[in-house]
């Protein structure tokens, strides 16, 4: 990372710390920008960095949602129990979908990842504990480590912010890992991989069960901030959701995912008024990203500096 | 010193009642340059492809180092040394030449799932690197993309990748093919060097190339073993000459 | 003085941003066969796609049987006379070896037959009913060359048909690029093996850095070997 | 009156509502004209208590999260008081326990379970409109009295529908009827062809859709497609004057059906169904006049109470008769609005003289038999009592 | 009787050509989704949508277009939308082709996915926005209304319905003898692979891609005029199937023209039959198929491996 770019960091999360000291932008939406954006980082280690696209990922999102809702509320855990379980449910998941999805490639992959992540939202329909369609509603925030309550909105954002943080720089370190190397050249050309001694498949699980077991993370801290967990975090919507969010912001960019996840959060809480115009609208601006900024934003702004130099 | 480093016995693959190879008995020494040689579509590729495991052998044993490794996976198969390249070429476009190289060292480390470790913890491989690059003469591409490298380039560099497996058997596809003539005399005199010490089996259609540096060559045709000996046995073999060399004009090409 | 088939006049071409020719001028006429020499890299399988339009970009004129093409889509280029022979065989995968052979529109007469063709490559008659991309390294190349035969296209661009190939097939091969000149055939072959490619040729040209740097006449060969050596490092 | 406390100086009415997919016809943009329209009648220029009434509106989209995620911006930052018609189950409740935390108001038009004012019922709640018990009641029981007993149930496969079914089911046992069989359906679901074709086969005089929106919409058509409404009766559980007008009197005809409001019950109804359908092109649905009392039920509240605070304008709903011309009755100390409801049989399209006359009323449910009663509430409001 | 499960035999006949007409929805929309994935490389999610406009076309034609022009009496019936319908799709499709998804071929599939999906949330929320949610109801027209009954077994069975397998299978096994019995087979599936060097052989690569496109989308125009007359014309009646013809497209096997046609009708028929016996997993069970068969036979029943 050269100076320019740890100097921009800095400043983010300066901007992230300072976010409760204002009144302009609402902390709760803070909070779920934060969540989503972690949710898209973690897929884009996987469509991004691994070149796998799973169209299922909504599965690990609600899964570790449900857990962390259902201990907290019926069976009284505190929150960071709720969440370690949460989002050890969820790598659990990503292993037994991702042995099944890894066998297969490109758009079968997806559809694999697709159909399974289907069956856990009949599951979700269909089982007692998840609440139908009503979902788990009204799950107690809690106290961190028995201190700090986290009914405040301020104390719950600095805890998502911290989580965030966390997963943001696992994936980061994740990306540029000796791990990581090999899942690029796994992606760029995987005979020639094999041939040199690797496993692929146990490194493609790997990173399905990393990246599942974050997106596990973000579903428990939305499940917290929102003290819900719904048929939403399960459906397919979700997992369409989340490639739009990484598409627009950059595959493959550290921080596009980041920056997706603001633009469609905000772009559902901002034009939640219009109606059926927000559907159109929102169509608009997929179908001008994929034509004139296929890049991404992030992707965009890289590429632009880059000719720039 | 003769010792047997692979065996394959009764070795066969068909496909759909094809039988691509048949029965082929291969005895590859320690520290030799075998050659495999054979008309277009006698099976030399299937044969590297089940010596690697790509393909699922129809019959036979695979011995490596007396040790049956048959049913071994191909990722397993590479780890016990057995390195292969690509008769069509196989590189990491997007990665620069020198990280093409790095990720095959990086094994040696065995730091390759630790998802939590600096990618600076690389940059010790670096040095080794350059030195493979400086071997096939591509040290001066070391942080192009190789993507923009020509098509020859890009052999060399795979040679360079395989080299760094350091491994004991070396299974070349065609390491010349599609190289300009200085690129090939380069790097049969690599090959040659690096044979060193390991052993390399490797399947060539350029005779200079054979001729000058293999050991022993086996000629298959149409799956089966032809003939096998040193390149002055075989190419006074006339069934070789009619299947494969064509007139001794055509041999020295 | 024959009709021209093949004229090149400062070609220039990119692939994306990057600028692979710099003004390539040569031409050939009706039934001469040309070679394009040079070193990995120099440009010499981009002149031959940049002829059919196969880059991103592309300026300057190319003009085939008298027509300028430089403005023309691929396809009605190619339907104007040329067959092509790609460097990396392009054999589809999801077509067995018989449709490959037949899956090329027939764009004048005169073409090759199907026996013909299976008589000159008896490989690929064995393995008619595999899937093409199946077939061993040299069978696909085999392929590739004689798909075009069959379509009646007179000026043929043959990058590296060579490689690959056992010792007997390319001496078939010369053989057949022999009777196809003398057919009346117009080749522009890319060549590694110049070995090959001498004997064939009337006409040879150096390639270095997306240029045409030096063209050698058949007669002058012997003469201009040293040259070549320098150049190709033969 | 200008000591009053009213917070932020402003009174703010919000309408969550489904803007865009599957309820946006029976609420949606219908309701935000509703809710308008209250704020007009109640004052000619937008105040209470001399300050001044203000309205938002945004689509929940029927997700429950976006639905909690707008509730709590909409408490905490706009400094919104009330929340009406929250369509859809789900949504309801998430808002419900948003505002129960932030202590708001909520005021609930759209959705129907019965839990809303049973086991998740609030204090600061009132469910305006209809319920499930309500449906079941009405309908069933005046179904099985014509003497149609054996029924067969298209259920949709959530737990909406499957309340549906048991309330209806136990009306039905209740009045001597029995259920022949049951076709679970997923959800949502648009063949129900296979489904009909066991019903048909089963002989019941009855096919019950236990389920809502577009599947209801389809099982009708598809019924008539099918020949089913020649032999057996079609009873739509939860029907809206909406649903009737997209699938056409053809279809739908002879089908019973219970709502809380019909525009063309009287004179009251028809002045305000006239005003409205100048705005929005249609007539109200029962769900878009409940926004239109609740709301005006609300500023009257806050009137009396002389303040927005939430306990004093619920104290004040809760002490007032309602009677606006649309509703009539009084909110019950669980939450649940008392009122009657009107058994609804649709018009054959010869019946029909003008557009949107859809509707026989054929019996007036009185509300305290279409209203669970209190002794069997399940509302911590009342059991702790 | 003889009862299985408590469904007699001859219910099990009407349930399985019940199971037979969802399935001719199935097979032309994947076919449809076929020919466009097998050839432009594009998962064109805009599939639902426009079947979708397909019925609201139709529905337009038949009520509304009178009003638009002036012409108290004009009115496009059943049948002369049944042929229109498809070409003003087809039309759609075309211009479509050449201003955007032109752009896309030699990128992922994924981002023809998203600009298709993103059309498809265009289409969707128009019709939403003119037309409201509940939608319409599009009548079936005089010749086929009414049912036959079949009093044996007490069940009736609406003719629309049998004319609807009946047509559907003619146009499905036409389009399948066209692809796969022509030389146009083999420039498909050549042109899928290389486009670039097949047009270097001289064809019309462009043109081809384009009547591929306007085709596939002609054919979901088609089902949606099959469908107005089953199923309320409203704007999500795409967006619910389209999932689920993903997933026959897939259980086929990519780019397999029979392998869409015959998958349809068979998942039509298994979905059926769940429906009947199992209804609570029928929306799950084509999910369930395509993970088994994905597992066992990973280039799905008809496709090629590679
Ligand atoms: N997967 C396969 N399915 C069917 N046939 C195959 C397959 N792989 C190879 N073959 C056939 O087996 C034969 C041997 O092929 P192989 O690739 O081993 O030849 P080769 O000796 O390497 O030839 P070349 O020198 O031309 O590369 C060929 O005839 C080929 O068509
Ligand atoms: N698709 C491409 N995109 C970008 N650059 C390319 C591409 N193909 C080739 N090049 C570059 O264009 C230059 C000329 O390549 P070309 O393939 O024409 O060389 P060549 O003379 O045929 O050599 P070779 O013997 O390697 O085939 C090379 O520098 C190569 O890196
Ligand atoms: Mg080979
Ligand atoms: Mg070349």
């Amino acid at each position: 990372m050269n100076q320019k770019t740890k100097l921009l960091y800095g400043i983010l999360v300066l901007i992230a710390l300072l976010l409760p000291f204002q009144d302009f932008i609402y902390l709760v939406f803070a909070m779920k920008v934060l969540c989503f954006a972690l949710f898209a980082c973690a897929f884009n280690l996987l469509l991004g960095f691994t070149g796998l696209l799973s169209f299922g990922h909504a599965a690990f999102f609600g899964t570790a949602a449900y857990i962390t809702a259902y201990l907290c509320k019926e069976a009284g855990f505190s929150p960071e129990l709720g969440i370690v379980l949460g989002v050890l449910g969820s790598g659990a998941l990503g292993f037994i979908i991702g042995s099944l999805a890894i066998r297969r490639q490109g758009i079968y992959f997806a559809m694999v990842t697709l159909a399974l992540s289907q069956m856990i939202y009949f599951l979700a329909v269909q089982m007692p504990f998840t609440g139908g369609e009503d979902g788990i509603q009204g799950v107690p925030r809690g106290t961190l480590f028995g201190l700090i309550d986290l009914k405040n909105d301020v104390a719950m954002y600095y805890f998502v912010l911290a989580v965030f943080l966390f997963g943001f720089a696992l994936i980061m370190r994740a990306v540029n890992s000796p791990f990581g190397q090999v899942l690029k050249a796994i992606r760029e050309n995987e005979p020639r991989a094999i041939s040199l001694g690797y496993d692929v498949d146990r490194f493609k699980l790997m990173s399905f069960v990393i990246s599942a077991a974050l997106s596990g993370l973000a579903g428990s801290m939305k499940s917290l901030v929102f003290q819900l967990a719904t048929l939403t975090d399960v459906h397919w919507h979700m997992s369409g959701e989340v490639v739009l969010m990484t598409l627009l912001g950059g595959m493959g960019t550290i921080l596009g995912p980041v920056v997706g996840a603001g633009i469609v959060v905000g772009l559902q809480n901002y034009l939640a008024n219009i109606g059926s115009w927000s559907t159109i609208a929102t169509g608009f601006i997929f179908v001008i990203c994929v034509l004139a900024f296929r890049r991404g934003v992030v992707g965009e702004i890289v590429a632009y500096y880059k000719s720039k130099n | 010193m003769q010792e047997t480093i692979l065996k394959t016995i009764g070795l066969g693959k068909s496909f759909k009642g094809f039988s691509a190879v048949s029965d082929v008995n291969l005895d590859v020494s320690r520290g030799t340059i075998h050659a495999l040689i054979g008309p277009n579509g006698a099976g030399k590729t299937t044969c590297f492809n089940l010596l690697t495991k790509f393909l699922e052998p129809s019959s036979g044993q695979i011995l490596f180092n007396g040790l049956d490794i048959t049913n071994e996976a191909p990722s397993q198969i590479a780890r016990r040394g057995i390195i292969r390249s690509f008769q069509i070429s196989a590189v990491f476009p997007h990665l620069t030449v020198l990280e093409n190289v790095r990720v095959a060292l990086q094994r040696g480390l065995g730091t390759e799932f630790h998802f939590w470790k600096s990618g600076d913890s690389l940059h010790v491989l670096n040095e080794r690197a350059l030195e493979l690059l400086h071997e096939v003469g591509l040290e001066g591409f070391a942080n192009e993309e190789t993507l923009n490298l020509a098509y020859g380039r890009k052999r060399a560099l795979e040679i360079a990748t395989t080299l760094a497996m350091e491994p004991e058997l070396m299974l070349l596809d065609e390491p010349t093919q599609g190289m300009g003539h200085e690129d090939v005399e380069r790097v049969t005199e690599l090959i040659h060097r690096v044979a060193r010490g390991r052993t390399i089996l490797m399947v060539e259609h350029n005779m200079k190339v054979v001729s000058s540096i293999a050991d022993r060559i086996t000629v298959l045709q149409r799956g089966a073993v032809l003939a096998e000996g040193s390149y002055h046995e075989v190419s006074s073999n006339p069934l070789v000459v009619e299947a494969y060399m064509g007139s001794h004009e055509g041999a020295k090409l | 003085m024959s009709n021209m088939a093949l004229e090149v006049k400062n070609l220039e071409s990119w692939y994306g941003e990057s600028h692979i020719l710099h003004g390539v001028n040569f031409a050939v006429r009706d039934g001469e066969v040309v070679t394009l020499l040079g070193r990995n890299g120099a440009g010499r399988s981009t002149i031959l796609k940049t002829i059919l339009g196969l880059t991103s970009k592309r300026t300057g004129s190319v003009e085939v049987y008298g027509t300028e093409t430089i403005s023309m889509p691929t396809y009605k280029i190619a339907r104007l006379g040329v067959g092509y022979c790609p460097e990396e065989r392009g054999i589809f995968g999801s077509l067995s070896a018989e449709e490959n052979l037949m899956l090329l529109p027939e764009i004048a007469p005169g073409g090759m037959g199907l026996d013909e063709i299976y008589e000159m490559f008896p490989n690929l008659y064995e393995r008619r009913n595999s899937p093409g991309t199946r077939l061993s390294g040299g069978e696909q190349q085999m392929l590739a060359m004689a798909r075009i035969l069959r379509t009646g296209a007179k000026l043929l661009l043959l990058d590296e048909i060579t490689e690959g190939l056992a010792p007997v097939i390319v001496q078939k091969l010369g053989e057949v690029v022999t009777s196809l000149r003398n057919k009346g055939f117009t080749i522009v072959l890319v060549e590694q093996n110049f070995r090959f490619a001498a004997p064939l040729a009337d006409r040879h040209y150096v390639v270095e850095h997306g240029n045409v740097v030096e063209v050698v006449q058949q007669s002058e060969l012997a003469a201009k070997a040293s040259l070549l050596n320098e150049y190709l490092g033969v | 009156q200008s000591g009053a406390k009213v917070s932020g100086d402003v009174v703010k009415i919000g309408v969550l509502t489904d803007l865009s997919s599957t309820y946006s016809d029976l609420a949606g943009p219908g309701a935000v004209i509703a809710a308008k329209m209250a704020i007009a009648d109640f004052s000619k220029d937008g105040t209470v208590i001399g300050k001044k009434i203000e309205l938002l509106s945004a689509d929940h989209q029927n997700k429950a999260d976006i639905a909690a995620n707008k509730a709590r911006e909409w408490y905490d930052k706009d400094g919104v008081d009330v929340i009406v018609e929250l369509v859809s189950t789900n949504v309801a409740l998430a808002v419900m326990e948003v505002a129960e935390q932030k202590n708001k108001i909520t005021l609930v038009s759209g959705a129907a379970s019965l839990p809303i004012t049973n086991e998740k019922c609030t204090a600061n709640n009132v469910h305006w409109t209809y319920d499930t018990y309500a449906l079941s009641n009405g309908t069933a029981k005046a179904v099985v009295k014509q003497g149609k007993k054996n029924w067969y149930f298209l259920t949709a496969d959530y737990a909406f529908g499957a309340a549906l079914e048991r309330d209806s089911t136990n009306v039905l046992t209740a009045n001597g009827g029995k259920v022949l069989g049951t076709s679970k359906h997923p959800f949502p679901n648009s063949d129900f062809s296979s489904y009909l074709l066991k019903a048909q086969a089963s002989g019941a005089d009855v096919v019950a859709l236990a389920n809502a929106g577009q599947d209801t919409i389809n099982s009708v058509k598809q019924a008539s497609e099918f020949g089913i409404n020649k032999k057996q009766t079609v009873v739509p559980l939860l029907m809206f004057i909406t649903d009737v007008h997209s699938l056409g009197l053809n279809a739908a005809q002879g089908m019973y059906l219970t709502e809380g409001f019909y525009w063309d019950k009287d004179d009251k109804t028809r002045a305000f169904a006239k005003r409205f359908i100048l705005q929005h092109k249609r007539m109200p649905s029962s769900v878009q006049a409940g926004v239109y009392s609740s709301v005006l039920a609300y500023l009257n509240a806050v009137q009396k109470a002389g303040t927005d605070d939430t306990q004093a304008v619920m104290k004040a709903l809760k002490s007032t008769n309602i009677d606006d011309g649309l509703f009539k009755g009084k909110i019950r100390a669980d939450g649940k609005f008392e009122h009657d409801m009107y058994l609804l049989e649709v018009k054959k399209p010869s019946e029909s003289t003008s557009p949107w006359d859809y509707y026989n009323v054929r019996a007036v449910i009185p509300a305290a038999e279409a209203t669970q009663p209190l002794s069997l509430s399940r509302c911590k409001l009342v059991t702790n009592k | 009787m003889f009862e299985l499960l408590g469904i007699t035999p001859q219910g099990l006949v009407a349930q399985l050509l019940v199971g037979l007409i969802n399935g001719s929805f199935y097979a032309i929309l994947s076919l449809g989704l076929a020919i466009i994935f097998g050839l432009l490389n594009i998962i064109n999610f805009a599939h639902g949508a426009q079947y979708t406009m397909g019925a609201f076309v139709a529905w337009i034609g038949l009520t509304q277009i009178s009003q638009w022009l002036g012409f108290p009496d004009l009115s496009i019936n059943y049948w002369f939308a049944l042929i229109i319908v498809p070409l003003v799709l087809a039309g759609f499709g075309l211009i479509l082709e050449r201003t955007m998804l032109r752009r896309l071929y030699h990128l992922d599939h994924l981002y023809g996915l998203l600009l298709t999906f993103g059309l498809a949330l265009i289409i969707e929320g128009m019709f939403r926005h003119w037309y409201g949610i509940s939608g319409e109801s599009y009548p079936a027209p005089e010749l086929l209304q009414g049912a036959i009954p079949l009093e044996s077994i007490g069940i009736i069975l609406p003719k629309y319905r049998m004319w609807v397998v009946v047509i559907s299978l003619v146009v499905c096994f036409s389009t399948w003898y066209v692809i796969e019995r022509t030389k146009l087979g083999a420039y498909l599936r050549a042109g899928t692979e290389n486009p670039k060097l097949l047009q270097a052989f001289g064809i019309n690569v462009p043109l081809m891609i384009s009547l591929a496109y306007a085709y596939g989308v002609g054919l979901a125009g088609f089902a949606g005029v099959l469908a107005a007359p089953i199923f309320q014309v409203n704007p999500l009646m795409g967006s619910n199937l389209i999932i689920v013809v993903f997933a026959v497209v897939v259980i086929g096997g990519m780019g397999s023209i029979m392998g869409a046609i015959l998958t349809g009708l068979g998942l039509g028929l298994i979905e059926g039959l769940t429906k009947v016996f199992y209804p609570e997993a029928s929306g799950v069970v084509i999910f369930v198929i395509m993970a088994i068969v994905l597992l066992i036979r990973p280039a799905g029943l008809f496709g090629r491996e590679k």
